[in-house]
């Protein structure tokens, strides 16, 4: 889950570590208040979960309350990428001194969270890490042992050479993994770090993302969700206990597992059709979420077809028959559906499917081809 | 056995009798798999099915029943906690189907296990299967069939399709393996590549992939130092949209990307045979098996 | 540090551990309020820090209120092996069904706290496991990995067949493992932990014991202290940051390092004489802490005669040498002082003390044996 | 060298800069010992009497100094992460001077150290010499004389207080340690024990115990068994009064009550010299030396 700007900082500044004065705001006006309270030149910035929020024009300087306003009025509804824009951000445009990149990442190779840290920060840190690596410090933490103090000296060492900085620094690696491990996260991070011609050492800009694995027992974390960021189908997906990715093409996929779905996108366009979606059921999955499956996909005016791929191992195949006849009985699904099933209790399922007249198939190519074939027709 | 699993595997099923433990225990139990303990605590002294003891403790199902695999069916937040039980018990091989484990509670299970000397496979993985001697987890044992063909996969049910295909070829398998597709999981593919490589049984290689992350660019790398048997591989999510399902950071530990076309890339530049579609396993294969 | 019971009490509260209602007293007048408050037959605990409690008449049974207030009025202000009684704990007297032990000590030999469990609770542990060692289940806990949700299972089922009282033992464990390392223990003991008719696990009594060296960094343990149960000039020379035991005899002894301490006492004994204290003025002493260390020991009318042994590491002897001719300056010491000093500036030492006229000596024999004939003389 | 520390001891000490640190340290260096590098962490660059230079870190001491041994002057609460430093930065022995180290750091320090093949001496010990070449800690120089003695301690000023005696009779030390008498330590008598029985410029053994634990018993078990060269040994505590030092935990868990006696009748049973007062060593060692 990706936590916005505006509640990254929130939990940063639980964790104590210093930052830039500033609030969220969801009106003109409010933006006009927190301005004023910042005093001096502020910036406005749109809380969306994409990146390239710049170039869109989702972030704007304001000289005085009366620009902030103004910035947050011209920002406020305007849509970046798909996602409608709620919410601004409202902070003071620093003095920087220097600017450098802390971020803290769930590392599959280590098997630990993984320290980053740069003096080249500010800028995108995957273009650091394409074009010059060696300006980028590693450090992998033990989580059974925690951070050590020698372990954020060395890091804030990498950062500064003034001691004042360094000092600070330091406490901030520490915070900062404090915030990751008490928050479940994947990553944290700090970009840019800055300081400041006073000689403060000061997060600018934070990101967030919580493990979805962690929100079943963290409902504290959960609640930070804001759906109003986000595709409204994806939202109703994740509701119904499903994974849904929106896309363009209008062959609708309800697969279940997340590597076959993949696999029958692959093969979608491998028989020259485009996907409209991922959609995984998961496993255990219930007619329940089979019904909520094809509401959603139903309610995209792009989709021609609908490809059932089911491969039933924890997934039971006449589960997912039983949500495909209870669907079709509540309410009426007008583009043809093609279904693959095949695994555990595929009898059943056929048996299920032929009683209401439906048809099933065996075979993932024949099916997917099928779907592709009609999708063409209906075109 | 072929690898790790087979007629010498002794079984405790842990949440045996929940509602996914219970089901996939009688699906293992019908294909012939050597179930010889549950663990639930606080229905120990029952029996699953007038079969199966039921112990409160993993330890007890090992000193009593002799136990010496454990499969893993409890809910995510209480996973972390079989498998370290299980670890401490003395079960040297531990396969965790759970899915949705939290990935910080994994960062502690790997040094536990590795202190133990422990294989965990998984989580949120499907299993393996030795066709005709065991199957642990929930691989549906009709589609599979014994051969010559090590599969291992980091999906669930593509799995499943790709072994559909070589059983309907008449391409049976030695073991397949289910390694799970989570940020951290117990066994790698390298692992299971070098079980294949030794183990007599095998004599081809196949290996399904995902998009993230760098595990088929290093198991390639291994393939072309190491395995001296083919090597056919997938990688799923050719066509997913980029950013969607890998975070960035991941990327730039590793310096990769993850997408589909570099993993393709490094299996080629491992003379592996290259599956676009999962149909494809048949022919790459029936022509690398003479 | 030992903490009173009812000290102990209180942070198994905190920790959620179920235990009787009750309360410490330090008036009768509270003790009856307490007993009236708690209802029923109760029993009255004298707080002191020493075992044998129940044996020197320091708990009593009271049916009543009146009771209550009679014996805590029998019980403050008694002296139970030469500590005065200034605090009551008032519990009700349960109707216990079952008792058990349950303690979590740090351990040498595996270098990690250990849980020992019995089901023989209620006695004196130490006699368990003197005479029936197989009642007691031991288990180790990785304090980088904490208490393992199969471990607790496992002590409670040691404890309990019933699965209700297992569930809640198993409770129990994982609270006293927090109380104990979220508190610097060294020993958190629950004897007995006990099962009522009705079904409910309770801890009965318990036992806490902090490690000291955890007290510079937990001002909030240290405030625990409760000075008043203690030998008068034992907190004295806590406070002056000595390691100071009364003893019986009349060679008062002043050594540096707990090892060379105990070999002065038996070197003492071995000539025939019998120690006053033991006292360890530990590394880095300055001169202050010889002066207050000469104060302590003057103040105990059997002082015969003082031993100085000190040998110079850490220790610098002529910071010892200023102590004493300071002391001797500041208050007149009545008895002879015997001077054994080597090591760490020594010379300098002697030099110091030449310089006052007294006389220092090189041999610990030598010495030792002198300060056993002065001691002699004087008796 | 003796037992690990010698010529070709390259020593580090962290909290260089402190009270402790620097009065010791000039010790050290009078003593010959080759000090190659200082540890404070905000005095990076700095110079420590002209002569040995102060790092930030240890592994910068290492990295420009070659130091290979630390000693640790820090206060008790930066104790567990000073030593954890060291062993990060490839330090292979750690001696540990500092008193008051909470016990619960230690139990997290030392599977720190197991898992990086480190070697702590202490906390709250003396440290180790080797007379006529280094001094690594507290203990006085001008007391000891290069010679054929081992000795070991959980002592500190009781350990001077032998070598003394050893020194005046003209019996030399091979090396002396003082390992610390907290209730966990890095290196126990076993350890150094061990070490004398494999040096050959030992040829004799001095063991000084205190009352408390079984460290002793284990020692005199570990001497039956396996230790060639004559031991003698002292246990200090023989007239302290019962239950006031030891907490009666520790006792139940070994099964052990930790007195004085119990220590010397297993020294007895190991066939050890027994010292009843420090000065005894004298007569025992000289009937043993031949």
């Amino acid at each position: 889950m990706n936590l916005h700007e505006y509640q990254a900082r929130d939990l940063l500044k639980v964790a104590g570590i210093p930052m830039f004065d500033g609030d969220v705001a969801s009106t003109p006006t409010e933006a006009e208040a927190i301005a004023r309270r910042v005093g001096g030149t502020v910036v406005v910035k749109a809380q969306v979960h994409v990146g390239g929020r710049g170039k869109a024009g989702g972030v704007k300087l304001a000289r005085n309350p009366a620009e902030a306003s103004e910035c947050a009025s011209q920002i406020l509804g305007m849509t970046i990428k798909g996602l409608v824009v709620n919410k601004v951000l409202v902070v003071p445009a620093a003095e920087i001194a220097t600017e450098s990149y802390v971020g803290l990442i769930l590392d599959r190779a280590t098997q630990r969270p993984v320290f980053m840290v740069s003096d080249a920060g500010g800028v995108d840190i995957e273009e650091v890490a394409a074009k010059t690596p060696e300006k980028i410090t590693k450090l992998a933490v033990d989580p059974r042992y925690g951070l050590q103090p020698h372990q954020a000296l060395t890091l804030a060492l990498a950062l500064y050479r003034d001691w004042a900085h360094v000092k600070a620094a330091t406490r901030i690696m520490h915070q900062l993994y404090t915030v990751f491990m008490s928050n479940g996260a994947s990553l944290a991070e700090i970009n840019p770090l800055v300081t400041t011609p006073d000689g403060k050492v000061l997060a600018l800009d934070a990101k967030i993302i919580i493990d979805d694995n962690e929100l079943d027992r963290r409902p504290d974390l959960a609640v930070l969700r804001d759906e109003s960021g986000e595709e409204p189908s994806e939202v109703q997906a994740r509701r119904a206990n499903l994974t849904f990715i929106k896309l363009d093409g209008d062959v609708g996929c309800v697969v279940n597992g997340a590597g076959l779905a993949m696999a029958t996108m692959d093969l979608v366009k491998y028989y020259g059709g485009e996907p409209a979606n991922f959609l995984d059921i998961g496993g255990s999955s219930n007619p329940e979420k089979v019904v909520n499956a094809l509401k959603i996909i139903t309610a995209d005016p792009n989709v021609k077809v609908i490809l059932f791929n089911i491969f039933g191992g924890i997934t039971r195949t006449d589960d997912v028959a039983n949500g495909i006849v209870a669907a079709t009985k509540q309410f009426k699904v007008e583009v043809p559906i093609v279904i693959r099933l095949t695994g555990t209790n595929e009898a059943e399922a056929f048996k299920i499917l032929e009683s209401v007249g439906m048809a099933a198939m065996n075979d993932m190519d024949a099916a997917v081809s099928k779907a592709v074939a009609l999708a063409k027709e209906a075109a | 056995m072929s690898i790790w699993i087979g007629k010498d595997t002794r079984l405790v099923v842990q949440g045996l009798t929940g509602r996914e433990g219970s089901f996939h225990a009688r699906q293992m139990i019908e294909y012939g798999t050597n179930i010889v303990a549950g663990v639930t605590p606080g229905k120990g002294g029952q029996q699953f099915d007038n079969t199966v003891p039921v112990f409160h403790t993993v330890a007890d199902a090992v000193a009593q029943a002799g136990a010496n695999c454990s499969v893993i069916y409890v809910p995510p937040a209480m996973a972390a906690g079989a498998i370290q039980e299980a670890a401490d018990a003395g079960i040297p091989l531990v396969i965790c189907i759970t899915e949705g484990v939290p990935v910080l509670d994994m960062t502690v299970v790997m040094p536990y296990l590795q202190e133990r000397g422990v294989r965990l496979i998984g989580p949120n993985c499907p299993g393996a299967i030795t066709p005709g001697e065991a199957k642990v987890g929930i691989i549906p044992g009709s589609i599979c069939a014994p051969g010559p063909v090590g599969l291992v996969s980091r999906s669930g049910t593509l799995t499943y399709e790709v072994v559909n295909h070589l059983t309907r070829a008449g391409l049976g398998q030695s073991t397949c393996v289910g390694i799970g597709g989570d940020p951290i999981v117990g066994t790698n593919f390298i692992d299971v590549l070098a079980a294949f490589n030794d183990d007599p049984k095998t004599e081809a290689i196949v290996m399904i992939g995902e998009i993230g992350g760098t595990a088929e660019q290093e198991a390639a790398e291994f393939i072309k130092a190491n395995v001296k048997k083919p090597v056919v591989g997938f990688v799923a999510g050719q066509t997913a949209p980029k950013g969607r399902r890998m975070g960035h950071a991941g990327a730039i530990i590793s310096g990769s990307s993850g997408t589909a076309e570099e993993k393709f890339a490094a299996f080629e530049a491992a003379g592996m045979g290259i599956m676009r579609r999962p149909i494809d396993v048949i022919e790459l294969l029936k022509a690398k098996l003479k």
